[in-house]
């Protein structure tokens, strides 16, 4: 483990709005923490909720999920499915206990670079301080590779 | 400890040829030389991809060839995607060999009769290859193989090879409407083609494969030649996962297409419960 | 075969103390779901005594739900380093299963290990003993006297208990039962052999095996197995729940880089169980499916391994959404 | 029940139901679902408040709508489910008969779709107690101890899938589940697979599901499925207004929108 834990922090991004701003931050050179990793979507409507899962199997740490503001969308209504399933998909991850404050949610508008830079600071610096996310990963035992897992056997 | 049956070679890609389109032919070579893999024609093995899984079908190179196996597949499912991905030099899994060979020894001396169609050739070309390596045991052998369009059909240049040599008749055929302009062979299905030339029974056996529509076309017409029903094998498709008889998925009846097959007489097969 | 007796207050000091050896022992356990499952337990009060059956049987021990075949790893020379952790398995005791369980087991050793023996089953079964509870009670859904067996069977187990009164009568099969026996021998006092018979449930008898044996023959194109599947969802709790189902799935879990092979329980009642990549189904409606199934346990399993792989639990039946009963319906299907 | 027997093989005679399902006793006196062709089978029939099975789940079996007219005894929660169909569109292809007991224990047939939707709303089932209190107690839990309590249950998961088969809801010709490329919910019964084959059923479900709680009920591992419906259930509730299975328009939440919807977690 290095010393100071670096958050893998995976950004699902709307490529007409978050994506540009996210190239609008880069072409003014604002810094920000390089723990991000972009995937870009056509609309944050086509964002399915499985794809946090995987990512967070795979070993995300932290997901920030962004697209465009309300009647920015270029298909008119993709954020506005999107935000009803985001209010669904976390109230149901809050129910069964998982830490859904490790996703974040946002708009960014392709002409708010530095709010994306912020952003993606303040996502970092909330997950490195709340360290990796391996509940989710150590999951994986049956009733007697239970046992084996616990050493018991050795 | 008895040996693991679930742990799989590693065989490496030695070589590819694209034989049709999503038909992909793999000549594979053991990594670990100790691993002496022998095998009879007719059996067949688990191809795994790590990561994706395994996927079942017939060894297609000849047991007399020595140092390799061949594979051919089409890429439909999951793994045969991921294996149709895979480069020269890329080691995949390989268990086997699983299953009953083809009883060639009890057909020395019989004119031998081979229908296939489409993706049936591999796990005959492993037969027909048994059976020219060692020609002069064997009477007349005719093979009937047809594709739905000339691009479909694979092993072009051994099919060239088997309509040159003198001591083998090759009915080839494209469906209706499969063939180009310069196919000078026949146009029809395949049941079709062997009505027009219709094969002796005569002390004669036929081994048929491929899909199921060719088959249950071609078995009437080898009836009316007069074949009797335990002188015609079959290979049965069905899903497979261990290979070995105990994960239940090839089941046809009580007999284990893996274990008990999947080389059938067609005597057989009209017993089991029609659930192939 | 010794016959043994020990005070009903000894058996938690006996379980307790194989718990001290550093055994495994699995025992039922009450869920607060209030059904009953097999759980390690890490001492003898979880225990529950108070039940007809477990809603799962106790095959997952010799054929988990979720078994690593081998994990694999790219190593620098290209290739692969495989290895399986059939090494790592621990001594385990099945406390208190029920004599058609463990006709059950008897059922899986026979199947696993007479052909292509399977190196996973076999290393988790030496290492698996079996202390068998006969049973005093029983439900509308037990029919283990239709199956060649009874309440009081000896078959499958290493140790048989009956409970009498305020001890219990031990019969010990198997040299794996002589080993724990003798590792706390003083619990126990020898007696000569005890009548069972008042102390065992008495389930209905509803047909005979040698009866079934030759009507299912032609059981095949039976009319009845429409109406007898009718209610079927196609899912896989009855398979998943008996004791001598087999049928597993391989899957690969993990990166082309690095990763697992496991295998997981399969269900011959679920739709996709054989499907073809090309979409042909050779059981495609339900009505199939159950055929298939019934006709293994009662017909196919004759013919290949000897002998009936049903052993009457009854699990199937209650823990079916529409309880589609099996012995109900082999007897339609034979009349 | 002796009026539902007469009124069911009546409905048989004349030939306005060739398949009845209905609810009879087995061996073990338990109450199972039946299917009945002749009007003499009909005096097998039962009813009562303990036919919990949701039977409009066969409605989906190739070998119950081949009768095409079809009738259903059926208790509010699986009239309510049926209700909830006809607003997916589905079932529009049966002609439909529905026998019921409503409270004062009378019996009641139900010809139509608006026959049916009038007696769905006003015998309209609310949340049972029981379920309410447990969904209480969990939403009373801190995050790590429902954590704690939902990996307890679904290490219990055996993927039968026992749950998504006796789901009206569930009838998807190919699910998620089986889906390889890419292998969205893996196949063995793990507790990471498990957990995403439930959060994956519970959305697919939310806004659509009529807390039948069948799922919950005849679980052969005993895990509370259905909590999780019910709780989204309830909170699109609150949140987008209108119930599932209340009326034929229907209206499935999640693919409409409001401008003013919640936005209180988006930054």
């Amino acid at each position: 483990m290095a010393e100071t834990f670096e958050p893998k922090i995976v950004a699902f991004v709307c490529n007409w709005c978050t994506y540009a701003g996210a190239d609008l931050a880069g072409t003014s050179r604002t810094k920000y923490e390089t723990n991000v990793r972009i995937i870009r979507f056509p609309c944050t409507g086509r964002i399915d909720f499985m794809l946090l899962i995987k990512a967070f199997q795979n070993g995300a740490d932290g997901i920030i999920v962004s697209g465009c503001h309300p009647n920015d969308c270029h298909y008119t209504s993709g954020n506005f499915h999107a935000r009803r399933r985001w209010m669904v998909f976390k109230s149901l991850l809050d129910f069964m206990g998982f830490p859904s404050d490790r996703i974040t949610f946002s708009w960014v508008s392709a002409a708010e670079g530095k709010k994306w830079a912020e952003l993606v600071n303040e996502t970092t610096d909330s997950i490195r301080s709340k360290g990796p996310f391996t509940d989710y990963r150590t999951l994986d035992y049956t009733l007697l590779t239970q046992l084996e897992n616990e050493g018991i056997a050795d | 400890m008895d040996t693991n049956q679930y742990i799989p070679y590693q065989v490496r890609i030695a070589d590819i040829i694209d034989e049709a389109p999503l038909v992909r032919t793999y000549k594979l070579e053991f990594t670990d030389p100790s691993a002496n893999f022998t095998f009879k024609a007719g059996q067949f093995a688990e191809y795994g991809v790590f990561g994706e899984g395994e996927s079942t079908f017939c060894i297609a190179s000849s047991p007399t060839r020595e140092g390799y196996i061949e594979c051919t597949f089409r890429s439909s499912g999951r793994v045969t995607k991921a294996l149709s991905n895979c480069e020269i030099n890329d080691i995949i899994g390989l268990r086997g060999p699983f299953g009953k060979p083809f009883p060639i020894e009890e057909w020395y001396g019989k004119d031998i009769v081979f229908i296939t169609g489409g993706i049936g050739l591999p796990p005959l070309r492993c037969v027909i290859w048994n059976v020219l390596d060692q020609r002069e045991k064997f009477g007349k052998v005719s093979i009937y193989y047809g594709a739905r369009t000339v691009a479909d059909l694979v092993y072009k240049e051994e099919l060239e090879n088997w309509k040159n040599r003198p001591d083998v008749d090759l009915f080839l055929t494209v469906d209706p409407g499969g063939e180009t302009k310069d196919w000078k062979d026949n146009v029809g299905f395949v049941p079709t083609i062997i009505e027009q030339n219709l094969p002796s029974s005569k002390n004669a056996i036929a081994i048929v494969a491929g899909p199921p529509i060719l088959i249950k076309m071609s078995m009437p017409i080898l009836a009316k030649c007069g074949f009797a029903n335990d002188k015609i094998f079959t290979t049965l498709e069905n899903r497979m996962k261990c290979g070995v008889g105990k994960c239940g998925h090839c089941t046809v009846g009580k007999t284990y297409v893996c274990k008990d097959g999947p080389v059938f007489t067609y005597e057989e097969v009209l017993q089991m419960p029609q659930e192939y | 075969m010794e016959l043994k007796l020990i005070s009903s207050s000894d058996i938690a000091v006996f379980v307790d103390g194989l718990l001290k050896a550093g055994k495994v022992v699995v025992a039922p356990v009450l869920k607060q779901s209030g059904k009953v499952f097999f759980k390690p337990v890490q001492s003898f009060a979880e225990v529950a005594t108070d039940y007809i059956q477990t809603a799962f049987s106790a095959k997952e021990v010799v054929f988990p739900k979720v078994e690593e075949l081998f994990t694999y790893q790219h190593n620098e020379e290209g290739g692969l380093d495989i290895k399986d952790h059939l090494d790592r398995i621990p001594e385990t005791v099945v406390w208190g299963l029920r004599p058609c369980d463990a006709a059950g087991f008897d059922y899986l050793n026979k199947f696993f290990l007479q052909e292509n023996p399977d190196a996973y089953f076999k290393a988790r079964y030496d290492k698996t003993t079996l202390v068998t509870m006969s049973c005093n009670k029983c439900d509308a859904s037990c029919f283990c006297t239709s199956v060649d067996s009874h309440p009081g069977d000896t078959k499958g187990s290493d140790i048989l208990l009956t409970a009498m009164d305020d001890k219990f009568y031990v019969e010990v099969m198997t040299e794996k039962g002589n080993i724990l026996i003798n590792s706390n021998s003083a619990l126990f006092t020898s007696t000569d052999t005890l009548s069972k018979e008042a102390f065992l449930a008495k389930p209905l008898t509803h047909f005979s095996m040698d009866e079934i044996k030759d009507k299912i023959q032609n059981a095949y194109a039976s009319v009845e197995w429409k109406q007898a599947s009718m209610g079927c969802f196609s899912c896989g709790a009855c398979a998943f729940a008996c004791p001598t189902c087999t049928c597993f799935d391989i899957q690969d879990e993990g990166t082309q880089d690095h990763g697992k092979r496991v295998r997981c329980w399969d269900a011959c009642g679920l739709s996709q169980f054989t499907k073809h990549s090309s979409g042909h189904n050779p059981r495609n409606t339900q009505t199939e499916r159950r055929r298939q199934r019934l006709m293994h346990k009662f017909k196919y399993s004759v013919e290949n391994l000897g002998v009936v792989s049903c052993v009457g639990c009854g699990r199937c039946i209650r823990v079916c959404p529409s309880h589609l009963n099996i012995f109900e319906n082999i007897q339609s299907v034979t009349k | 029940m002796k009026e539902l027997q007469i009124k069911a093989a009546e409905l048989l005679e004349n030939g306005t139901v060739n398949l009845l399902i209905g609810f009879c006793e087995d061996l073990g006196k338990r109450l199972v679902p039946c299917f009945i062709e002749t009007a003499a089978e009909a005096n097998i029939l039962v009813f009562n408040q303990e036919c919990k099975n949701n039977l409009s789940v066969y409605l989906h079996k190739k070998e119950v709508k081949d009768a095409v007219k079809i009738g259903l005894v059926a208790n509010v929660a699986t009239l309510r489910s049926v209700l909830q169909l006809l607003s997916e569109n589905q079932l529009w292809s049966l002609t439909l008969t529905y026998l019921t007991v409503n409270g004062a224990g009378e019996l009641v047939v139900l010809r139509s779709a608006e026959e049916l939707e009038a007696y769905v709303q006003a015998n309209f089932p609310t949340c049972r107690p029981e379920d309410q209190e447990m969904l209480d107690k969990l939403n009373a839990m801190s995050r790590e101890e429902r954590w704690a309590f939902w990996k307890d249950q679904l290490s219990e998961c055996v993927k039968c899938y026992a749950c998504r088969a006796v789901c009206p809801m569930c009838y998807c010709t190919v699910c998620t589940t089986e889906c390889n490329q890419p292998q969205w919910i893996k196949t063995s019964a793990q507790t990471s697979g498990n957990f995403e084959y439930h959060t994956m059923r519970a959305m697919h479900l939310a806004g659509r599901c009529i807390n039948c709680g069948e799922c919950g009920r005849i679980c052969p591992a005993g895990i509370p499925v259905h909590l999780l419906t019910a709780q989204m259930n309830q909170e699109m509730e609150q949140e987008f207004g209108g119930k599932t299975g209340w009326s034929l328009k229907g209206g499935y939440a999640m693919n409409t929108f409001k401008p003013g919807d919640k936005e209180n977690f988006i930054k």
